[in-house]
């Protein structure tokens, strides 16, 4: 199924092992419409180590969906990917560039649900309403596993029981209008598990969902993840949920990742300033009752127009003129687990910034946690 | 170092959404805007605006009277528009009996051509209903033909333009038979029949003018009943719910379970024959309308429920505003725009209705004039195939019809465009 | 405005004195059932029992949270209170500055006008909630000119007032929402209901449906009109996180009645009903450190059109005894300003957040010790 | 499954009876009765009736009558199949309309299945090539189709047939099938014939209907469960026929609402223009001739066809949609 000209030059690490499931390479999706071009995804580089789940944050139109999309080659019109590598390391085989197939084409579809599946936010539309649900699961198990219709129900029933629906025997004839949100959500994850995919993309999977059913819907998952050894790229604004699923993080911000980092040091010290800001923007239980939340400025602009510098720095409250609002920062490391992508910690030369001084201060009052209780 | 500013300059500044025209106008004007990016919709509006002038002036346009019989003309062919000396000229033409085939056929006696000017005096009629005149855009006045115009090599065209006139007729190469008695009958003053002529030998042209006056606004008065009974029922129907609307939702279902055409025709047949023409227009109309206001009701039935459950019409309930106030300075508001779509596209159909029915004679009945009534002179089927311009105003309908869809469908979009 | 608030240890205000001793809304027993109508003609086929059984009370100047989960009836609750719909059953007193105490259950048109003067609503939707073909102006102006209360120079003045106070500017009286964002919208819909100085705003999850860096802000702005213009608030969520942070006192609601109702700490720390711990254990805790699940509720929520026997949580509760099954247990006070309908309120020993220092996630300790950032501004090139 | 159709059949009856009482309106309606206009024709051609006769005449048709018992006469018969007398053609209306009913609905059979036929893959294609050329060429031809009055395109058929195909038009035989038994080569023969007006049926239906399969079928592709479809590895083709077309056929049966009068409409119209042996020439005979017994009949029967037709829409549509069978 590989040809060999689809076979990417994979990135090796120092040991020689490939320990990526999936890495995109400046991934850039673009929507053209008739009011001008969305950049959607502009420049993602990012790798998903084998059997880890890396949480993608992110308000609404960052691009954190599209990036998902665009793995499966499934950016829906008018949208495309004009630029970017896709470097897929199936469990047994060799490594594939995804994007130098047709979107159409047999080796697209056997890596669609054979070896990378997808989990949507809105359960109650992502399943076929006239089919029943077991036969939406088979016909994935009976593309990609085997072509024995009785071994595919076997197969349905098992992983149906599996996300903890009861009575998966009986289900196999169901509908999905006969079921909860909750439940469609578990039948979902059951037809994305089904072929045991090396890469589950979960769009925001428990948005929708109430907090008791998303606390189920949070468990199975997990459970199954450790199960079947899979990463998940799990797609979020939601930081509870990130905190508890994922072990790496990565921040967007239209169409852009600002931060990456694991989950621990991630939410132990936040270093981009989108993220410092978002994650004081958002109350949590037992954060000091009816104080001022700390806002980002403004909205964002106008989703044709492109700004120059950083994307950010219209809305940051350390941004350097002259500096942010003409040169774009790169992705840098920051320690040797985290990047970041702001001339706070870099460099317009990529160097890092020598020694911590007070000048972040220097203004009219203090850049970050301005508005925090003492 | 002073480096790091506070931001507050740079954020005050990009922060704002772009200011755009679009910002400032209300969402008549944006619709305007989109209904004028859709030019084939822009151009079936232009399209029926010249149509409905010209039914206006009607009388104006026709060259001939549309109800004067010519039994000199009867079946007359299109007339073919000659240049001479450079100007459009009308032949004179000589009526014979071909007695080999039983029918009329024609000469043209192209060395008395006559010229057709613009603004001639012909019948008299009223300009818009109001002013009297006798004044016609253009026409042919019969005048002497001029002495030197009979060249011959005007003639052997004219004999071409006879034959292959004679060809559209009836196929039959005729021409030599003909010619024999071209003088017989040389006196007639020379007619203009653009669509040719009916049995009568009235003009087919004037006619369709004539025609379209009923034909375009039986369509539009139809609507107007059906919308201000459907709009009635249904703003009723859906405001008030629970039995009325159960009541006039089963009406609907059960009207609508008739075959249309088959239950207008049924009502029709009922209507008293002996009305003048008003009357029997007005009848027509009303006839249209039984059925044509279920859609409408059904439609804007659904447009209200949805509307009612909208938060802006509790919020203005929690204003204060009465059950009127709200009606007619948000739901109606709201619903216009929907309201002009679904009316325009009912329009079409009610045209369509109209012609069927007269098309079948259950409708305008002779002496009123519409395009129905003339095409009803096509169902001898052997007469259509013998003068074909018969089935000419049946071009009208179909224009006005594709028209208004465009028109419907281009506002549709304009009003709601992610539907 | 923040000024005049005393600033507690932990970062809270201390509200004490702007909460009046009187209550300003007293709902009881309150029931709002919607038939159920099938067949060919429309015959009554059941009800669903939207709410059923609400009872609380809201104090002059606080914020009361009404908390659950979808279908539980607490935006149904809302409306009805504000008697946008009719009552099935149950008392509605509102003590309204001008025309006193008024029993809105059986209040009619002309007097219902009247009370909306004092009380009013902030919806979800930033989107239908603003009638697209009404500019700005208009919309905020709606209720001013129905209620005859302003006009003329008068009227602009009063809507340039409103705008300003929820931080749009004046000369956005001339567009149309359509040209707006979403926080902007909500902004116009708040802007809607300040017109005519209401009393009580009932706030039917206004945040939900916005980003979360713009839901900040709205949540800023509710705070910030609440202390300029003195505003007594019921607010409407499912976001518990939203409805801690806000509210003075919260109740949650199950399937149609109210089932705890708790000063806001006291509710978090200490809930006195099985659903309202399991509610607070299905919260994902944004700290990467606390990943365990004390709590897993099983089930799902019943439907309303038909409930289960007694206490409708018996079927999911893990405490759940013979008595549950049949008996429904009534709202009742179980220490003082504490209430609950539990049968075994007193005896159970719930979870709630474990305490307030370790419950405080790494992102608020983080950024609270990291004013400056370690690395230092760079120099410009 | 079995409550619907009791829902949908009851109100089939109920409808019934509305249209019956309707009916019988219309049979009313006409100043003079039936017996007057028979009278007078009699009178016409020299003849008369005595006294007698009227009388009794007006006895069976119960002139005198209260009209709910008049009603009640007439329905009672109408019920077993007696529809009365047609006065034009002396003979039981009974005994005419089971023949053309017959060919009336065979022809809108034809129709419905040749339009859906071939609206749905056009339509398919039209929503999946969207703004190529031959998306633009279907939806013009989408706006003509609409636009031309079905009687028209009879007539410009039938020129077209007997000029270029040299076809004997006007009949659903030739001359020697016309009263012969039913057989293969009359069979042959009847196809031969019903080809005009079964396309001149079919081209506004189509219209129609390729219009409401694009606008639906863009809509469902829209639709996140076809994402998922593609997401498990689906090819293209499947996804849209298994997974898209499905859900897009919902509203085109829905459709059938609207289609069916249509359809019925113009069988009866195109009849007329081509004097085919169904419904459509003698309904417009008896509408004419106020032979009001006979028309009712037909209308009576024609709107029974209509529901029927729509009882089977409803079904097939629980049969596609198992929200429907639910409901």
């Amino acid at each position: 199924m590989v040809t060999t000209s689809a076979v990417a030059e994979a990135k090796v690490s120092a040991n020689g092992q490939v320990d990526n499931v999936i890495e995109l390479e400046d991934l850039h999706v673009h929507f053209h419409t008739k009011l001008g071009v969305v950049r959607a995804v502009n420049g993602v580089t990012l790798e998903i180590p084998r059997g880890k789940v890396v949480g993608v944050v992110g308000e609404s139109g960052c691009g954190k969906s599209q990036t998902a999309f665009a793995i499966m080659q499934l950016v829906p019109p008018p949208g495309r990917i004009v630029a970017g590598k896709i470097v897929l390391y199936p469990k047994n085989g060799p490594p594939v560039n995804v994007l130098r197939y047709d979107r159409n084409s047999d080796e697209m579809r056997a890596i669609r649900g054979g070896h990378v599946s997808m989990i949507f936010q809105e359960p109650m539309t992502a399943l076929n309403p006239v089919y029943p649900v077991g036969d939406q699961i088979m016909e994935a198990i009976l593309l990609h596993q085997t072509t024995d219709k009785k071994e595919a129900a076997a197969r349905a029933v098992d992983i149906l029981g599996k996300v903890g629906l009861p009575n998966p025997k009986r289900l196999l004839g169901t509908y999905p209008h006969e079921l909860s949100g909750g439940m469609r959500q578990r039948a979902m994850i059951a037809l994305a598990l089904s072929c045991t995919p090396d890469l589950l993309l979960a769009d925001e999977p428990t948005t929708a969902l109430d907090v008791t059913t998303q606390a189920q819907i949070l468990d199975v998952m997990r459970e199954l993840q450790a199960e079947i050894g899979m990463s998940i790229l799990f797609v979020t604004h939601n930081l509870g949920v990130i905190a508890q699923m994922a072990d790496e993080v990565a921040v967007m911000y239209l169409g852009q990742l600002v931060e990456r980092a694991p989950v621990e040091e991630l939410f132990d010290e936040p270093r981009h300033p989108y993220t410092r800001a978002l994650m004081r923007s958002i109350p949590h239980l037992g954060t000091p009752r009816h104080a001022r939340l700390n806002v980002i400025e403004g909205g964002l602009p106008n989703q044709y127009s492109q700004v120059p510098g950083c994307a950010f720095h219209p809305r940051c409250p350390v941004a350097q003129p002259g500096l942010c609002d003409v040169y774009q920062p790169a992705l840098r490391p920051v320690t040797p687990t985290v990047e970041v992508s702001c001339f706070l910690y870099h460099n317009l030369d990529g160097t890092p910034v020598a020694a911590p001084t007070q000048t972040a201060s220097s203004g009219t009052g203090p850049p970050l946690g301005d508005a925090l209780p003492a | 170092m002073a480096t790091v500013s506070t931001g507050l300059p740079l954020g005050g500044v990009a922060v704002q959404k772009e200011e755009s025209a679009a910002d400032q106008v209300s969402q008549w004007t944006l619709m305007r805007w989109r209904f004028m990016q859709n030019r084939l919709s822009v151009g079936a509006l232009v399209v029926l605006i010249l149509m409905y002038l010209t039914a206006a002036v009607a009388p104006f346009l026709s060259p001939n009277d549309y109800n004067e019989l010519d039994t000199d003309h009867a079946f007359a062919a299109p007339t073919r528009i000659k240049l001479v000396h450079g100007w459009p000229s009308v032949c004179p033409l000589t009526q014979t009996l071909d007695p080999d085939h039983f029918k009329w056929v024609y000469e043209a006696d192209c060395e008395r051509a006559v010229p057709i000017r613009l603004f001639v005096h012909g019948a008299k009629h009223r300009l818009l209903g109001l002013i009297p005149t006798d004044v016609h855009l253009f026409g042919v006045v019969d005048v002497p033909p001029p002495a030197e115009a009979a060249p011959s090599a005007s003639k052997t065209a004219a004999k071409d333009s006879v034959a292959s006139l004679l060809a559209g007729l009836g196929g039959q190469n005729v021409a030599g038979a003909a010619s024999a008695q071209a003088e017989t009958k040389a006196e007639k003053p020379p007619r203009l029949f653009f669509f040719g002529a009916d049995q009568q030998g009235r003009d087919l042209f004037s006619r369709v003018l004539e025609g379209s006056r009923v034909s375009l606004t039986i369509g539009i008065v139809g609507v107007i009943f059906s919308l201000i009974i459907g709009s009635l029922l249904g703003a009723f129907s859906g405001y008030m719910g629970g039995v009325v609307d159960n009541a006039i939702q089963r009406t609907i279902e059960i009207i609508r379970a008739v075959p249309t055409l088959p239950l207008w025709a049924a009502f029709a047949a009922a209507l008293p024959r002996t009305t003048t023409v008003t009357q029997r227009y007005l009848l027509i109309t009303i006839v249209l309308s039984l059925v044509g206001w279920t859609g409408l009701a059904r439609e804007l039935r659904g447009k209200v429920l949805a509307y009612r459950a909208l938060d802006y019409i509790a919020a203005a309930r929690l204003a204060g505003s009465s059950h009127l106030r709200i009606v007619l300075s948000h739901m109606l508001p709201n619903a216009a725009s929907h309201i002009i779509v679904i009316a325009t596209l009912a329009v079409p159909y009610s045209i369509l209705g109209e012609t069927s029915l007269s098309f079948l004679g259950l409708g305008m009945l002779p002496p009123a004039v519409s395009w129905g009534v003339l095409l009803r002179d096509t169902q001898q089927i052997q007469s259509v195939l013998i003068h074909p311009w018969m089935l000419l105003p049946a071009v009208p309908v179909i224009l006005a019809v594709a028209c208004f869809f465009l028109l419907g469908d281009g506002l549709r979009d304009a009003i709601d465009p992610y539907s | 405005m923040i000024d005049t608030q005393r600033t507690r240890d932990d970062g809270s205000t201390d509200r004490s004195d702007r909460i009046g001793a009187r209550n300003l809304l007293e709902v009881t027993g309150l029931k709002k059932h919607f038939p159920i109508h099938g067949g060919l003609l429309g015959r009554l086929r059941g009800y669903v029992r939207a709410v059923d059984g609400v009872d609380l009370f809201i104090r002059e100047g606080e914020t009361l949270g009404l908390v659950g989960e979808s279908g539980c009836g607490k935006s149904t609750a809302g409306r009805t209170i504000i008697r946008l719909y009719d009552v099935t059953d149950g008392e509605i007193v509102f003590h309204d500055p001008m025309l006193g105490k008024i029993h809105l259950e059986r209040a009619g048109t002309a007097e219902l006008r009247r009370v909306w003067m004092s009380m009013q609503m902030i919806f979800q939707d930033p989107f239908s909630s603003l009638d697209p073909r009404m500019s700005v102006g208009r919309i905020v102006a709606e209720p001013l000119v129905v209620n005859k209360i302003a006009r003329g120079s008068e009227l602009r003045d009063r809507v340039a007032q409103v705008l300003t106070a929820v931080g749009l500017r004046p000369e956005h009286v001339s567009r149309y929402p359509h040209a707006f964002s979403g926080g902007q919208r909500q902004r116009i819909g708040i802007a809607r209901a300040l017109a005519m100085s209401p009393k009580l705003i009932i706030c039917d999850e206004p945040v939900s449906a916005l980003d979360v860096s713009v839901q900040a802000q709205v949540l800023n702005l509710l705070e910030d009109l609440q202390n300029e213009f003195d505003l007594t608030y019921l607010f409407i969520a499912h976001d518990l996180s939203v409805v801690d942070h806000i509210s003075d006192r919260v109740a949650v609601m199950y399937v149609g009645y109210v089932v705890e109702v708790a000063p806001t700490e006291e509710l978090f720390r200490n809930p006195k009903m099985p659903y309202t711990e399991a509610l607070i254990g299905a919260i994902p805790p944004p700290n990467p450190r606390l990943r365990s699940r004390p709590v897993k509720l099983p089930g799902e929520v019943p439907s309303p059109a038909n409930p289960p026997s007694g206490c409708y949580f018996h079927p999911r509760c893990q405490y759940a005894q013979d008595v549950c099954k049949v008996e429904r247990p009534p709202l009742r006070q179980v220490s003082p300003g504490h209430y609950a309908a539990c049968h075994f309120a007193e005896t159970l020993s719930l979870r709630g957040i474990p305490t307030l220092t370790s419950a405080v996630p790494a992102v608020t300790m983080a950024t609270a010790s990291s004013v400056t950032p370690t690395p230092a501004a760079p120099a410009v090139p | 499954m079995l409550n619907f159709l009791i829902r949908r059949v009851s109100f089939m009856v109920i409808s019934m009876i509305a249209i019956s009482i309707l009916s019988f309106v219309l049979i009313e309606l006409p100043p003079g009765s039936a017996i007057e206009v028979k009278l007078q024709q009699l009178r016409q051609q020299g003849g008369d009736m005595t006294a007698e006769q009227v009388r009794g005449l007006e006895e069976r048709y119960g002139i005198h009558d209260p009209i709910q018992v008049k009603y009640w006469k007439w329905i009672s018969r109408a019920v077993k199949g007696d529809f009365g007398q047609s006065f034009q053609l002396d003979r039981p209306v009974k005994s005419l309309i089971w023949a053309r009913l017959g060919f009336s609905v065979l022809l809108s059979s034809f129709a419905l299945v040749f339009s859906w036929g071939l609206s749905i893959p056009l339509g398919v294609y039209s929503a999946t090539h969207r703004y190529t050329l031959p998306d633009y060429v279907i939806q013009v031809l989408q706006f003509v189709g609409v636009a031309i009055p079905q009687f028209l395109l009879a007539l410009l058929l039938l020129v077209l047939a007997s000029r270029a195909f040299n076809q004997e038009v006007g009949t659903l035989f030739s001359q020697q099938f016309k009263n012969a038994p039913w057989s293969l080569p009359r069979l042959l023969d009847f196809l031969r014939h019903v080809w005009i007006p079964v396309v001149v049926l079919a081209v506004g239906g189509t219209a129609g209907l390729t219009r409401i399969m694009r606008a639906n079928l863009l809509d469902v592709l829209g639709q996140q469960y076809v994402q998922t479809a593609r997401s498990k590895g689906v090819a293209e083709h499947i996804v849209i026929w298994k997974h898209a077309v499905r859900n897009a056929l919902h509203p085109l049966i829905m459709a059938l609402g609207t289609t069916l009068p249509l359809l019925i409409s113009g069988e009866v119209i195109i009849s007329i223009v081509l004097n085919l042996p169904t419904t459509g020439p003698m309904y417009l005979q008896a509408l004419l001739n106020k032979d009001m017994y006979l028309a009712v009949a037909f209308l009576l029967m024609l709107s029974l066809m209509l529901l029927i037709g729509n009882l089977l829409a409803d079904i097939l549509l629980a049969w596609v949609d198992p929200r429907v069978r639910l409901e």
